[in-house]
């Protein structure tokens, strides 16, 4: 099942990013929603990786390079604009990845039909944020701008195909771009341009190749289970 | 007074005492700082549990304790709307509570150096908490008695999932139960002191009783409370940190030792072991976030005026 | 040798927090400086720890509770005002505490001897500093005496006596006290008013309490070491 | 003209240029573009070493680490110093690397994954650039040939260093073992690249010969690389990920396979893996130290002020 462990990895390590959060969110209207995404995230990534092995061996006992997420889900927080611009580009994906999932009849149909009412919030949610955000201050459209910007070259990953899943993912570019471009075009935003991937980004987060602040990310959601080999929470 | 003898009178009937009815400036003030208060200390206790979100040992515990802290948003978005039913505004309740004018609960300033802390907040402060809470749900005013119902039935949730997690980590590796053992002793006496100084040094208590806002003495809760815990610890394994601890035959319920009331007002006066960081941490977040509270303003205001001006053009069609 | 495992875990705890520098530092001069004065502290840390048991099981294979480091070093590094105080009172401390175990005859009376020089360039470097800061523009003396003031609160745990230690710490406190004056009225800065302990951080570090951050500094140094149990390096 | 023709005689008998010497201007424009590109690698290249001190695995590792770090900053300093010789000072030459307008070497636009990057770090990248740089140590000018001298003894230390973490992690555990070999395989193409393109494609090779600035061609330093790798390799138990890689008996070397140019561009043009993180995390830091330097500035003046007082003061009492 190297199709869940990839989508359950993208969503367990998202929802971490997320619950980095919890406390620091600008309104705390934010506090529960970023919470509550990363709770269905969490949930989904338990689901999926659990049908690949134990949930907390996956998570917690491997090394960077054994994880199949994409680049775009393990980058920093950064400011509100950076995450926002994270979860737009990952949740319109996700919709029309599990959107296009529950309509099939594989082994991840009836997970991405319960899921997939979840990322319609989640990228509802986002939807809503970018448009306040590019067309809200000045200096919110410019955090915004940049911040699509800075993610745009860790997209193109998000399209490469996936073994063993059920849906084309290069099908799914065109009508993300659709998307993304219609929500910024309302948010008088632009889409960016140059590259949607690096040298070593386009496919390397499911190869097991990550970014440098994914080590780190992995050394504190990991530190305190591996102190303890062996132990039950 | 007509007026202030219907609402004595009401408050005597435990009649609920609703927004737009009169009542005493006094009242008003003490609901306002009190509700104020709990309403901080939700936000503010987010902190320390948040602490521990990205190192929960396990997926599970990982979503109990996001969902835990996702609650305390919650009752603190509750608990500001209930505020604002006596006509103060959320920005200048928190304005208050960034310039120290307000506070939150003093058990806060604690820190959480291990996961078993995650417990033992669950277990004791928690366990406090609704100790203190549950009476308020019959409190005088209607807007706070409800927003008590709700917070109440997930705290004590909460608190459950705090006793599961010690016992979990009491039955575990020596490891694992000298860490749950070491949260309880940090734990134990600022939890005893969330009820409040002693009876006979308590400032407000009778006139808040008169009003049904409190019911019952600090000390009273108090010793409910410790009437619980002494059971509870025994079935999970851990020892309570106070020699003094033991039955009372004739009261039918548990002695305590001495509390360190100099450290309460330590604590109280600023001076614990966390008041400046989680200050400064509440304000950090309530400062980087401001851009995204303007833009959010910004734009409906943008949406109101086109809403307007699309209302306007559609009068003139109409009109036309 | 309780003594030699506090004064060693001070030196390793300061000199991780100074490593997060690197790379970092308002100007290239102070790359060198602070990586300069981590390396003589890792330095100071190897030995003493060695005096207690294998440095590396020490370092990388203890709990929180089992350090005994005061609760000053482990401080965030915050800004570089932040550190600088943080030297500031950590210096002139080592200054004199490694000065007066140099003069006695007690097993730690070498390794004193010889790192009461590095320490001495140590709190040279801080005082430069602060006069730099306190005395520069109103901007870097309002951040100077503000994290003057945040850090007091830890500096009363610094002259807890500390059992098998050959020196009175509590006898240093009067001498530290005037040199901070000193320097902080060259400086043209007060020294801070208000406690200079906390409900609990008197003489907490030294029997294993710390604080927050501590716990998330310990994560990240010791994760990889953990994640390989029984490797070597 | 008379100067250029001392100067053109002075570099062929191989007598150094120094600083108040007459040079061409093009001579010294190409001085200080690769100067500052070699200033600017070495504090860009701090940060990805830098990724690991606080990870470290062992105390003398870390202080092995940190000790080469520090090293690097000092060979900033010296090489910023050097090319201040010809009339640039620092600031302009930061100003130029945080505008993007002056480049660091795109080694360094690659990321630290793992502990054992450190070792493949040390052992490639500082063997390519020891290969580059041992010839600049009779470079004709002064300045840049004496700091060059420093720099390759320490960088030579540090390949051993890097040789030796990875012999250790080779030698390990089957996990450090692959995390070794892992290492190598993402840095030796990078490290291939350092050399720069192939000769038939390098604009500035000729000149910079003339000038005895440069010694060797591109392909010429690559392939002493390649043949002291090889061997090295075979010690470390690692392979090299190049199938093509075999010995050339007529030549005397190794033969390698082709290498992606394509990707050589790209991260030159700015789209490596971590081009935006590293010139990103060098603003940031320069930007966040501003108020530290400016401080610094204003206590100097406010010292040399008090200074020309005081000597006032004392010219005066000497007049008196």
């Amino acid at each position: 099942m190297n199709a869940a462990l990839a989508l359950g990895d993208d969503a367990l390590v998202l929802a971490q990013r997320l619950g980095e959060w919890a406390g620091n969110a600008p309104v705390l209207e934010e506090d529960v929603a970023l919470t509550n995404i990363a709770l269905d995230l969490l949930g989904q990534a338990r689901t999926l990786l659990s049908l690949t092995g134990d949930e907390d061996e996956l998570a917690f006992r491997r090394e960077a390079h054994e994880f199949r997420n994409v680049q775009l889900v393990e980058q920093p927080n950064g400011d509100f604009a950076d995450t926002i611009a994270r979860q737009l580009y990952f949740s319109v994906y996700q919709e029309l990845l599990y959107g296009a999932l529950a309509e099939g009849g594989s082994e991840l149909a009836p997970l991405a039909g319960k899921a997939v009412k979840e990322v319609a919030y989640h990228r509802d949610h986002a939807e809503q944020w970018t448009l306040r955000l590019g067309d809200g201050t000045e200096e919110s459209h410019r955090r915004m701008q940049r911040a699509l910007g800075t993610l745009w070259r860790f997209t193109g990953e998000l399209f490469e195909p996936l073994e063993g899943l059920a849906v084309e993912l290069p099908a799914l570019h065109a009508p993300w771009r659709e998307r993304i471009a219609g929500v910024l075009g309302r948010a008088t935003l632009e889409i960016p341009e140059g590259a949607d991937r690096t040298a070593w980004s386009a496919g390397a987060g499911r190869q097991g190749v990550h970014t440098e602040p994914f080590g780190r990310m992995l050394a504190e959601m990991q530190y305190l289970h591996r102190a303890h080999p062996g132990a039950s929470w | 007074h007509a007026l202030a003898a219907a609402f004595d009178a009401a408050v005597a009937d435990e009649v609920r005492i609703e927004p737009r009815d009169w009542m005493p400036d006094a009242y008003r003030d003490t609901l306002v700082r009190q509700m104020a208060q709990h309403a901080h200390s939700e936000i503010i206790g987010m902190q320390p549990e948040a602490n521990w979100i990205t190192r929960a040992p396990s997926l599970r515990r990982k979503a109990i304790l996001m969902a835990k802290v996702q609650d305390e948003a919650g009752h603190g978005l509750y608990l500001y709307s209930a505020t604002e039913t006596l006509g103060v505004s959320r920005d200048d309740l928190l304005d208050k509570l960034h310039a120290g004018r307000q506070r939150y609960s003093s058990i806060f300033n604690y820190p959480t150096l291990t996961w078993a802390d995650v417990g033992a907040i669950g277990w004791l402060v928690d366990g406090a908490a609704i100790t203190n809470q549950v009476p308020l749900c019959r409190c005088s005013y209607g807007p706070y008695a409800r927003a008590m119902v709700r917070i109440c039935k997930e705290e004590s949730f909460h608190q459950r999932q705090g006793y599961e997690l010690l016992l979990a980590l009491s039955r575990g590796t020596p490891e694992q139960h000298a860490m749950a053992q070491d949260a309880v002793n940090r734990w134990w006496w600022p939890s005893l002191m969330m009820f409040g100084p002693p009876d006979d040094e308590s400032a407000h208590s009778a006139q808040s009783m008169a009003w049904r806002i409190k019911r019952h003495s600090n000390d009273e809760l108090r010793r409910r409370f410790v009437d619980i815990c002494v059971p509870q610890a025994e079935i999970l394994g851990l020892t309570l940190p106070d020699p003094d601890l033991r039955w009372n035959e004739e009261r039918g319920g548990y002695d305590h030792g001495p509390i360190d009331w100099a450290e309460f007002r330590e604590v109280l006066r600023g001076n614990g072991p966390c008041n400046r960081e989680r200050l400064e941490r509440r304000r950090a977040a309530h400062e980087s976030g401001a851009w995204v509270r303007q833009a959010a303003v910004a734009y409906a205001a943008k949406q109101r005026e086109a809403g307007r001006a699309a209302g306007h053009g559609a009068d003139q069609e109409a009109g036309a």
